[in-house]
């Protein structure tokens, strides 16, 4: 018979939501009465001080979270966490990267979707820069990337980036595959 | 048929290979190229009969084994023209079989490892904490950003609105009241819901002059959770203190 | 003064990644030596028994997860089977692992066929990474591991692989699949 405290800890810790005494008690294939003093215990074991987590009762389940004297801390790691892109973000970046220069109706006839918001937001991580003026009617601001959207990439320079034709390669079949369809 | 062997089972020539040496206990120093080809040759042949599809690599490496063969059936002395005495033919094989065998080990070790999502389980998922704190984590905005919405908003006006002529003309100060009285009793309210749905360039004007003049009184803060956003208007003072406040007008300097 | 190792684990339990020492101390304004014996500390707290979850070391980072002993009921919960690598994919990736970067033609060279597929695979997979483009003629695509890679074998860091074992003589057939993990 193992000890079911700590199985019982592994099960709610990997979950994504509230994990139910019905849930748990399944897995374990335990009655729900051997399995409720348990959590009783592993929720005071937690709640003891010292410890920076606590066993919560959510939502009609069990779940996990950090104690809410240090929701500053918390805050201030999820401040500093590095930049994620969206996916607008990277369609964008990726538009520029390949197609540079490029003005910003080009880059919105090709994603379909207006594109100034996250043009400024590449801009302001300084990922992209603005080249010049394109000499037609309304002077638009021709786009490509900077020295640190090299960096970001781990890229030598701009002939480091892969092609799509390259990527196409790796699988032959495939890429006859994309080739004939319309 | 001599080699009950799952053809499948083999990644590659070199497999084979290291499994048939291994199999007669061969001495990879010393292969006996006549031997393992037979051998190789009849597992190919296997494969085909079993309408397994060979892969080249396979039968590339016949043409090798074939080749080294014959290459070992030449006498010696004919073949050694240069002045370096000739490496053993085998020997770029033999070298291809140790390293192919010490990825495969290598292979082995890192499915033995324990692997996250098979073996072990972490959070892969972002903490309702984090989550709550994304939404509500604010940055305030400066004017800049206020204006910039104001110049995005006017150019998608369409152009026909410039030359009409509004009969219900708001002045700022009626609209500083409509404003603070949309937002009594509530916590935030979206900047966007201040405007009709389109909006007229009077309306427009008037309703950021309204707001930069709630802002400069510190009556409302404007926030916004990510750039580019929603931008999000807060009472700064309590309920009860709007209720009271009067405006003079001639004060503010817009009428 | 508030008392840093509730926090420390807080920080840790909150965060999808490893959290790096440095993120840890940056966050709480201390020196790094001062972090670093508080989460000895609570790497042996969890270490002991009676606990379903432990503090390692990964992808240079800090992270926890169950137990090993505790798959199978994990598993239960979310209903996953088991995944299994094919013998391609761990024989590609043991490959790029000990000897990037490194360039198709010579991972086909040392498995003796065609690796487009696996490649591309490993890639979509994010175990693997290109970086970059090698100066040679055709410049082909430069491939190394990814910092997932580092997450999904529970390796500290490169340096953390097992020396790769200079074989002079064959060994047995089932050794590899039997040979040690950590």
């Amino acid at each position: 018979m193992p000890d079911l405290k700590p199985i019982i800890e592994a099960l709610i810790f990997v979950s994504e939501a509230p994990v139910t005494l019905a849930q748990i008690a399944e897995v374990l294939d335990e009655e729900k009465n051997r399995v409720l003093p348990l959590l009783r215990q592993l929720s005071e074991e937690y709640a003891a001080a010292g410890r920076g987590i606590l066993l919560e009762q959510v939502a009609g389940g069990y779940q996990f979270r950090t104690r809410p004297e240090y929701a500053e801390w918390v805050r201030r790691l999820s401040r500093n966490k590095p930049f994620r892109f969206s996916r607008a973000a990277l369609e964008t970046l990726a538009i520029i990267a390949y197609r540079q220069p490029i003005i910003r109706a080009e880059i919105e006839y090709l994603r379909g979707v207006d594109s100034g918001g996250v043009l400024k937001t590449l801009l302001d991580k300084r990922l992209v820069r603005i080249l010049g003026k394109k000499d037609v009617p309304g002077r638009p601001m021709i786009y490509g990337t900077s020295k640190e959207f090299l960096e970001f990439f781990g890229l030598k320079d701009l002939a480091g980036l892969p092609t799509l034709k390259e990527l196409n390669e790796l699988v032959p079949e495939a890429s006859s595959v994309e080739e004939g369809s319309p | 048929m001599p080699y009950a062997v799952k053809l499948e089972q083999f990644e590659g020539p070199l497999d084979l290979l290291l499994h048939l040496i291994r199999k007669n206990e061969m001495d990879i120093y010393h292969i006996p190229i006549a031997e393992i080809t037979a051998q190789y040759l009849a597992t190919i042949d296997a494969m085909q009969s079993l309408n397994l599809d060979v892969a080249g690599e396979f039968l590339l490496m016949a043409a090798t084994l074939l080749h080294l063969k014959s290459r070992l059936l030449l006498p010696q002395a004919e073949e050694e023209t240069g002045e370096e005495e000739e490496e053993d033919p085998r020997a770029e094989l033999v070298r291809r079989l140790l390293e192919y065998q010490k990825y495969k080990e290598a292979a082995g070790q890192l499915d033995a490892r324990l692997v996250l999502g098979r073996d072990v389980f972490s959070r892969r998922f972002p903490s309702p904490e984090l989550a709550a704190l994304e939404e509500d984590e604010f940055q305030s905005v400066g004017i800049y950003e206020l204006v910039e919405v104001l110049r995005d908003m006017l150019s998608n006006l369409p152009k026909d609105s410039y030359h009409e002529v509004t009969v219900e003309q708001l002045s700022v100060t009626e609209r500083i009241n409509q404003i603070m009285s949309s937002l009594a009793g509530r916590e935030q309210l979206p900047f966007a819901d201040l405007f009709s749905a389109r909006p007229n360039r009077a309306e427009l004007i008037v309703t950021f002059l309204a707001m930069l003049e709630l802002v400069k009184l510190r009556m409302v803060r404007l926030l916004q959770n990510t750039r580019f956003g929603t931008i999000w208007l807060f009472p700064a003072v309590a309920g009860e203190a709007l209720e009271n406040l009067e405006l003079d007008e001639d004060h503010l300097g817009y009428a």
